[in-house]
């Protein structure tokens, strides 16, 4: 049993938002994390403004399909003769945006789900994490290949199968975590005071698994910004003349060897945000080790 | 994967495939003047190239194929089987590549004064694959197969007017055929290549024909494998001695197969290829202009389009040629919302009609969509360059102050009833052929495709149905041209234009032409192509 | 541990079952009638009636998920409608060359992997440790279809020209390489992490500290100490991701144009073919199933606490 | 063994002086790249079959520098300065190799917690062996030398016992395997990392003894790293005290004891709660209905049972001592009373009035006025929420909405001997007794009757315990109950009046403390007795109880 380094420190008169904030600075202290950050900011200040400075509108027809060198073009035309830098102007908000949604919803399902099983225990702590199994037992991908052949692609169904199937994820992490917390004896002080259960989850559980939750978070952004992707490149996200990366990738794979920019462009963007809320990601999970290690002893 | 692809998608469920293929049949018969193929491309791939030398074996990569490939003459079911049925039978009748017919295995074809008799007279000398004779009861075997009222087959519906049982061997060389009405179609059905003549008591499991090569190995949705048939009538042809058909349901795959040599030949180069094609100087593309267009469809019963001028004003929104340079990459030719272009009848009188963005808009609000119209196109990746019309359509579409919502349909549901087949608004795809036969294909009341409800139309009728009851060419063609003149000014499609067929070759291979019939590779035409050895 | 095992195993076949409900419940939402679909257009109404009969479609939907599911259980997977033949004779070549991808992709990336992470375990914290960590994390993150891309862009015809970037039939084995490259590149990243993270905690563990200063020689405490507990989880991770390739190769056989269980299942989704669909769906999640089993099995095996009984 | 026996060990490990096997000089350790001195300047000698005591609190650098004697520095540490010499070799001079020949042979480590210093995936047989280092030995010999020291560990040396995993043993077992791993190799000099926490005294006494005998049979020189002040006054033929890095104070044992010359040692001395077996006033059984009556009260987990037929009272004022060892049941008990372990029949009444199973069927009445501070401070604050937070929630939800809060947290505060400011700290900017005084804080806030304390010390260093236990004493000056769970039988022989003896779920004995400890009646409470350490403190100002002079002692520590 150790006391902990820092005892008897001056009091820090006011920290905002307890270890959350704390997080964050260490996070920010590791080099990876400020490379995340800027790779990240990059491409959605590229996907925010692009389409203002967008030359051309997304649809219109600059060049005959595949052509290059066309002036007035910087890339030329696209599978369909529409400027490829336009479109891959226009193309990265509605990625941004169903992965945001997606992982967002699903992070915050699974949480709840994650705590009340890992505090509850019991058969409603089995029958959630069986139902989590079941989901589990899809790899993310077919899961949403099947419901969209099913449906069809939709915007609201992409983000629901995503979200859906990270849920399971999610909660599983976050029941460890949870579990963890419940051992720790805070929790049963406030039980023997009799504070209301949803309480505990919100006032004492919540707030103590705030690392593992934004390493989640981050992590499943990360995934979802793969999935929405690979979806519209399997035909199966956005549907044409919508422009999306990952559907460029898929309109224009046929001309990669006369007109690799219309591929090359929305791929390296993708790669680079991926990249970059992974290095975020990972600085979060480094600091959030750094800093659990406190909690738990 | 094919349906991403923008060349032609192997059509997996039987109900597709069969349509596009019947209609992907019958290219237009006797032709007005012949449409040059374009570019060097006819240079290399045409006759020129020397004299021609026998031998070697030809390698043919063609689009499509699966485990359903069968090789019964008459009742191919997708487009390597269409290449493999032109390698081994031969009709009595076939379409010269500039889609005139001629004669095959016929000598003669004649028709009685209202052609409800026809009298075909055989070649001499005609020989199968197992060396027995063609004789005139092969043929009526073959014509009686085909007709079968139990199981009537592909060929059937172009001789409605056949009378099965009239069917007579004059002699060992003549054939008698009686039909039930004025037939003037007749011929065009005879030079259909399922319409083929095969020896009686033919069985599929033995391929037996009497075209330029004899079938050695078949192996369903992977390949086949072919030899010289020296008897075929034509002298010195074939000039390969072997011929290997394999089957390539894949583009990218087909396409590497040429570049990496292992066949000389590929159908239906995606648009997106043919630079990669070109930039390879042992390979060349021929490019073949075709009857076959990818028309819009609007639905003359249901609104907005039936009201006139909305369909006038669609017509008017079309830019033409941008839709031949977006949606086909350039490789067609501007349409004028009139079909069966290889038909001496068709009418080139007409004046071109070009976009009106002005007078679209002066007709739609006339029709009282002043403050805008929304419409939603029903799509399907149904033949190369159907979505990509769309979405052009689309982007015309919204100067004309019309909002088009696609509605992109699984390709093997499009003809789908569930799906809402015959849709408002929608697209299709369709061979050349002649007037009368697309009309009883896609128009009159009771077509099997009748996607316009054009057929209603009294007066477009009437002038149809006296046309079919002339046999004399003049007068038929001039009531044929009224007809036109009305479904030109008030008909439900949009012809914007006509599909070019882009083939690879490998600069080895000679003595293809450019054919207008829609089958790539100037209608299959493996017994003309020699190798250099 | 026998014990454990079994019940694992049960779990992993009611997650089976489920499974299949959820997939035939998904299946049965698709429009269109299966007797149509596979008879096509033009067959006569009494032909489709019969075999409506056949397949039973008149029955009440339960009874006709029983039936499946004991066509199933028997390896009768039904009748593909885009090819009108047995589902298991349509997937029978897929599922060979799918599981031959995989194999190889495994057997690519996991002996380097491992390498890499152990390495960098021991120069933990030195220019090669950071390397590697930047490397995987760098390739981790970016979706397998994107390296692919990379990879095809780079060596492809367009670029290097080095391998082919289509599957065909008649290619040569080259044609192997990109795929089995962009699948290894997607495996490896996790199993280096754990290998390095696994050796960390081992080697800084009190038992290796203790058997250091038992003055144990190092070979001995890395292998005789330090191995036996690494083993565990590594093994774990490298099963998990082999799970993970039965989901990844989708993507990658869909861009490479690979023959495989990927590429049939975005044709039957293509075609609405049902049977099909359900079939590979099935398949897939059993394979993922089956392997995270194996995998938990190993993680139990590996830890003599639950191997050895405790008294 | 007995306390007398203790004592001769002493005395006879204190006749042997044999010639300086380990001396240590002006060793200085420091922390990279921080330069911090872990331990500075620190010298030591040990002779030949004696044990070298080194005590001190957590912190204070005692474990760095028994591993530099085996030329072990943690992750980024590193020795600056001194030498260390162990049988006539300087450490410093040795190659890695060196070193290697030098570890198991000439100086050997007994980890502080067997339990992770032993490897699970290894049979007892392989550790046993490889720690035998003599490769002249032959298979036959080797195995019969491991046999030979486990005899003497008194653990089984059968084969079956040599093919068992680390896991498969008790506590004990592990730590004495550890032992004997140590042993095997008949080593000059052994360091003993704190090698009976987490034991119960019986088992301690035994591995204290184990350890003794070996160190004298092998000539062994020992170093024993420990906290306990009472453990090492017990064992060590001299003692070394550290504080902050430093070795404040060395000297013979006796020496120490009876003349402390240095204020953190006198401190540290007089911080011990010694074991009182006389001298308590006497406190008959206390008459009038009780404040807690638990009665043949039956609790367990599922299927197995841990507590049965238990009859405890607690009355107004008074502070009754739970004592048991680990798995005694102890916990349980208290829990069960506090409504956090609802396995349980038998009655349990508070005020008169029956308590429900589970706090959540109580009345906030009850809940208010049983209040419970638990073993560990590190995990019983929510590291998220500030000290006022956390005192005002069960608040708010058992009183209601205060009229000044801030005024509620500084009394509550108060009375915990913290100042008001803490209030807006966050646990982690607290020190441990800081904790617990805060948990404490929390607890009396709601003005309970009666405080269960679950070994609420034993997580702390002894100083930081003397003052909580001079906090619990003000507490119940107030008139406030205690139920004092713990397994420190000195502990309690100073706080509480009555006392009940917890013994595998089952109370042993009950009664005043006077009676139980000068006159025990039940034998395993004689044996604790007999084997909790414990020395005399003679010198100057020393205090002959603990409770009474801590109160006029100023707060010191934390």
């Amino acid at each position: 049993m150790s006391a902990p380094v820092n005892a008897g420190v001056e009091p820090v008169t006011v920290v905002p938002r307890g270890r959350g904030a704390g997080l964050f600075r260490t996070a920010w202290g590791f080099g990876r994390t400020k490379v995340g950050a800027a790779l990240t900011g990059l491409i959605v200040l590229i996907a925010v403004v692009g389409p203002f400075v967008a030359p051309y509108t997304p649809t219109e027809f600059v060049a005959r399909p595949f052509e290059t060198g066309v002036d007035g073009t910087l890339f030329g035309g696209d599978n369909r003769g529409r400027d490829v830098l336009t479109r891959f102007l226009w193309g990265g908000w509605t990625l941004l945006l169903l992965a945001g949604a997606s992982a967002a919803i699903g992070v915050a399902a699974g949480t709840v789900v994650g705590v009340v099983a890992g505090y509850r225990r019991g058969w409603l702590d089995d029958v959630l994490m069986r139902v989590g199994d079941v989901l589990l037992a899809f790899p993310q991908l077919i899961a949403a290949l099947l419901v969209m052949s099913i449906v069809g692609p939709k915007v609201w169904l992409i983000v629901a199968v995503i979200a859906v199937s990270h849920m399971p994820r999610v909660a599983r992490v976050i029941r460890e975590a949870t579990r963890k917390v419940v051992e720790q004896d805070y929790v049963k002080a406030a039980e023997a005071v009799g504070l209301p259960r949803w309480r505990i989850m919100a006032v004492e559980i919540l707030p103590n698994v705030t690392s593992p939750l934004l390493v989640e978070l981050g992590l499943r952004l990360t995934y979802s910004i793969g999935v929405v992707a690979v979806l519209g490149f399997l035909g199966m996200g956005l549907q044409p003349p919508t422009a999306d990366w990952g559907l460029m990738i898929n309109e224009n794979r046929q001309g990669m060897a006369v007109q690799p920019w219309a591929v090359a462009l929305p791929v390296a963007a993708i790669a680079v945000l991926t990249i970059g809320a992974n290095l975020i990601t990972d600085g979060l999970s480094r600091a959030a080790i750094g800093i659990d290690r406190g909690v738990e002893k | 994967m094919s349906s991403l692809s923008e060349g032609p998608r192997p059509t997996l469920l039987s109900a597709p495939s069969r349509r596009s293929l019947l209609k992907a049949s019958a290219a237009g018969a006797v032709v007005a003047p012949v449409l040059a193929a374009c570019g060097g491309d006819s240079g290399s791939g045409g006759s020129g190239g020397g004299e021609p030398q026998r031998g070697g074996r030809l390698r043919v990569g063609v689009a499509g194929g699966g485990v359903n490939d069968t090789l019964d003459a008459h009742d191919p079911t997708d487009n390597v089987d269409i290449a493999r049925n032109f390698a081994l039978y031969a009709g009595l009748l076939r379409y010269a590549a500039d889609g005139a017919i001629e004669n095959n295995l016929a000598e003669s074809v004649e028709p009685n004064e209202d052609a409800t008799e026809w009298t075909v007279v055989l070649k001499e000398g005609l020989t199968f694959h197992d060396d027995s004779p063609v004789t005139a009861d092969s043929v009526v075997f073959s014509l009686r197969r085909i007709l079968d009222p139990d199981n009537p087959l592909r060929g059937a519906g172009d001789m409605d007017g056949v009378d099965a049982d009239g069917l007579e061997a004059l002699d060992g060389r003549t054939v008698l055929i009686r039909c039930t009405e004025p037939t003037v179609t007749l011929p065009e059905a005879l030079a259909e290549y399922y319409n083929c003549v095969v020896p009686e008591g033919y069985d599929p499991a033995d391929p037996v024909g009497c075209g330029p090569f004899r079938s050695v190995e078949f192996v369903a949705g992977e390949y086949s494998l072919f030899e010289r048939h020296e008897g075929y009538h034509e002298e010195g042809l074939p000039y390969a001695d072997e011929l290997e058909i394999v089957d390539f349901p894949e583009d990218d795959a087909r396409v590497n197969a040429l570049n990496s040599g292992s066949v000389d030949l590929i159908t239906q180069v995606p648009h997106a290829q043919v630079a990669v094609i070109e930039g390879n100087p042992d390979l060349a593309v021929m490019e073949s202009e075709t009857g076959m267009w990818l028309p819009f469809t609007m639905r003359v019963d249901q609104a907005p389009f039936d009201d006139v001028r909305v369909r006038q004003a669609f017509r008017l929104i079309v830019d033409r040629q941008e839709m031949i340079d977006q949606a086909l990459a350039g490789y067609g030719q501007v349409g004028n919302d009139m079909y069966a272009r290889m038909d001496p009848s068709y009418p080139d009188d007409f004046e071109q009609r070009e976009q009106d963005i002005a007078e679209a808009r002066r007709l739609l609000a006339e029709a009282g969509h002043g403050d805008g119209l929304e419409v939603e196109l029903v799509t399907s990746d149904i033949s190369a360059g159907v979505v990509a019309a769309a979405e052009v359509f689309q982007e015309q579409a919204r100067e004309a102050g019309v909002t088009v919502e696609l509605r992109r349909v699984n390709p093997s549901d499009y003809w789908n009833e569930e799906e809402g087949f015959p849709y408002a608004f929608g697209q299709d795809f369709w061979s050349a052929r002649n007037y009368i036969t697309q009309a009883a294909q896609g128009s009159v009341v009771g077509a099997p495709y009748n996607e316009t409800m054009w057929g209603e139309n009294e007066e477009w009728l009437g002038h149809l149905e006296e046309a079919r009851r002339t046999a004399d060419p003049d007068e038929r063609n001039e009531l044929i041209r009224r007809a036109q003149r009305v479904e030109y000014e008030e008909g439900g499609y949009i012809v914007w234009g006509f599909v070019n067929l882009l083939d690879g070759h490998s600069t080895a291979v000679h003595g293809l032409e450019p054919a207008v019939s829609g089958h790539p590779l100037g209608s299959y035409a493996f017994h003309r192509a020699w190798l250099e050895q | 541990m026998t014990r454990l095992i079994v019940v694992r195993l049960l779990f992993g076949a009611l997650t089976l079952w489920a499974v299949s409900l959820v997939v035939f419940a998904a299946t049965q939402a698709l429009p269109g009638d299966a007797a149509q679909m596979i008879l096509g257009r033009d067959a006569t109404p009494e032909r489709v009636e019969a075999l409506r009969d056949q397949l039973d479609l008149h029955e009440p939907v339960a009874v006709q998920y029983l039936n499946w599911l004991q066509g199933i259980v028997q390896g009768d997977l039904g009748t593909s409608y885009s090819n009108r033949t047995e589902v298991t004779e349509v997937l029978s070549g897929p599922v060979l060359s799918s599981l031959t991808l995989m194999g190889l992709a495994a057997l690519a990336a996991t002996p380097v992997a491992l390498l890499v992470g152990a390495v960098s375990a021991l120069r933990r914290d030195r220019a090669f440790d950071h390397a590697s960590s930047m490397g995987t994390l760098v390739v981790a993150s970016i979706p397998e279809f994107v390296v692919g891309i990379l990879l095809i862009l780079l060596l492809g015809p367009g670029g290097l020209g080095w391998f082919p970037s289509v599957y065909s039939r008649e290619g040569g084995p080259d044609q192997w390489v990109l795929p089995v490259l962009t699948l290894a590149f997607a495996v490896a990243p996790p199993i280096v992490r754990m290998m390095r993270a696994t050796m960390i905690e081992v080697l800084e563990s009190e038992y290796v500290q203790q058997a250091r200063l038992k003055g144990v020689d190092e070979r001995a405490v890395l292998w005789r100490h330090a191995a036996p507990n690494a083993i565990g989880p590594v093994a774990q991770v490298v099963a998990l991701q082999l799970a993970w390739l039965a989901g990844g190769v989708v993507a990658v056989e869909f861009l490479f144009n690979f023959p495989g269980v990927g590429k049939i299942l975005m044709d039957a989704i293509e075609n609405r073919d049902v049977p099909l669909v359900q079939a590979v769906v099935l398949l897939i999640a059993g394979i993922y199933i089956l392997v995270n089993l194996i995998a938990d099995v190993i993680g139990l095996a590996a830890n003599p606490k639950v191997r050895v009984a405790n008294r | 063994m007995t306390r007398d026996a203790g004592r001769e060990a002493d005395s006879g490990g204190g006749r042997d002086t044999g010639a300086a096997v380990l001396s240590v000089e002006g060793l200085t350790v420091i922390g990279r790249p921080s330069d911090v001195e872990i331990i500075s300047g620190v010298s030591i000698t040990v002779a030949r079959g004696t044990i070298l005591g080194l005590v001190g609190e957590s912190g204070s650098g005692k474990t760095t520098l028994g591993l530099s004697l085996l030329a072990h520095c943690k992750r980024a540490t590193e020795i600056s300065a001194g030498r260390v010499e162990v049988a006539g070799k300087d450490l410093a001079s040795l190659s890695e190799r060196g070193v290697r020949e030098l570890r198991g042979r000439a100086v050997a480590y007994i980890p502080q917690s067997p339990a992770s210093a032993l490897n699970p995936a290894l049979r007892l047989r392989t550790q046993l062996r490889e720690a035998l280092h003599d490769a002249s030995l032959s298979a036959a010999d080797a195995q019969a030398r491991v046999r030979e020291v486990l005899g003497e560990v008194a653990l089984p040396d059968d084969d079956g016992f040599l093919a068992r995993y680390p896991h498969q043993l008790s506590g004990g077992q592990q730590q004495r395997v550890a032992i004997a791993m140590a042993f095997v190799g008949r080593p000059d000099v052994i360091v003993l990392d704190e090698p009976t926490t987490g034991l119960d005294v019986t088992t301690q006494a035994h591995v204290l003894e184990t350890i003794r005998r070996m160190t004298r049979d092998y000539g062994t020189a020992g170093v024993y790293i420990s906290h306990d002040m009472a453990v090492v006054a017990d064992l060590a033929d001299e003692i070394a005290v550290m504080y902050r890095g430093e070795v404040v104070e060395r000297g013979r044992t006796d020496r120490v004891l009876a003349d402390p010359r240095h204020s953190y040692t006198r401190r540290l001395l007089t911080a011990v709660p010694l074991l009182r077996t006389t001298g308590h006033e006497e406190g008959g059984e206390p008459e009038g209905e009780p404040l807690l009556r638990v009665a043949g009260l039956d609790a367990g987990y599922g299927r197995t049972r841990v507590l049965d037929g238990i009859d405890v009272s607690v009355h107004r004022g008074e502070c009754v001592a739970l004592l048991g060892e680990s798995g005694s049941g102890k916990t349980t008990l208290s829990r069960s009373v506090a409504g956090l372990h609802r396995q349980y029949t038998g009655e349990v009444v508070f005020d008169g009035s029956p308590l429900a199973a589970g706090s959540y069927r109580r009345t906030a009445e009850q809940r208010r006025r049983v209040q419970y501070v638990f073993q560990n401070p590190y995990e019983a604050l929510n590291p998220r929420r500030r000290v006022r937070d956390q005192i005002l929630g069960p608040y708010r939800h058992l009183v209601g909405r205060p009229r000044d809060p801030g005024a509620v947290v500084a009394e509550a505060l108060e009375r915990a001997a913290l100042s008001a400011s803490y209030a807006d700290r966050y646990p982690e900017q607290l020190s441990g007794g800081e904790r617990q005084r805060v948990c404490i804080a929390r607890a009396v806030a709601t003005r309970p009757d009666l405080l269960i304390c679950d070994e609420i010390t034993s997580a702390l260093d002894v100083s930081v315990q003397a003052e909580i236990v001079k906090l619990l004493r003000g507490l119940q000056d107030e008139g406030m109950a205690l139920l004092f769970v713990t397994h420190n039988i000195a502990l309690v022989s100073n706080i509480a009046q009555r006392v009940a003896v917890l013994h595998r779920g089952v109370i042993v004995e009950q009664g005043p403390v006077g009676r139980v400890m000068s006159a025990p009646e039940h034998e395993y409470t004689r044996a604790l007795i007999a084997d909790t350490p414990d020395f005399e403190l003679s010198f100057a100002g020393a205090p002959e109880r603990l409770g009474m002079a801590a109160q006029d002692r100023p707060v010191t520590g934390a």
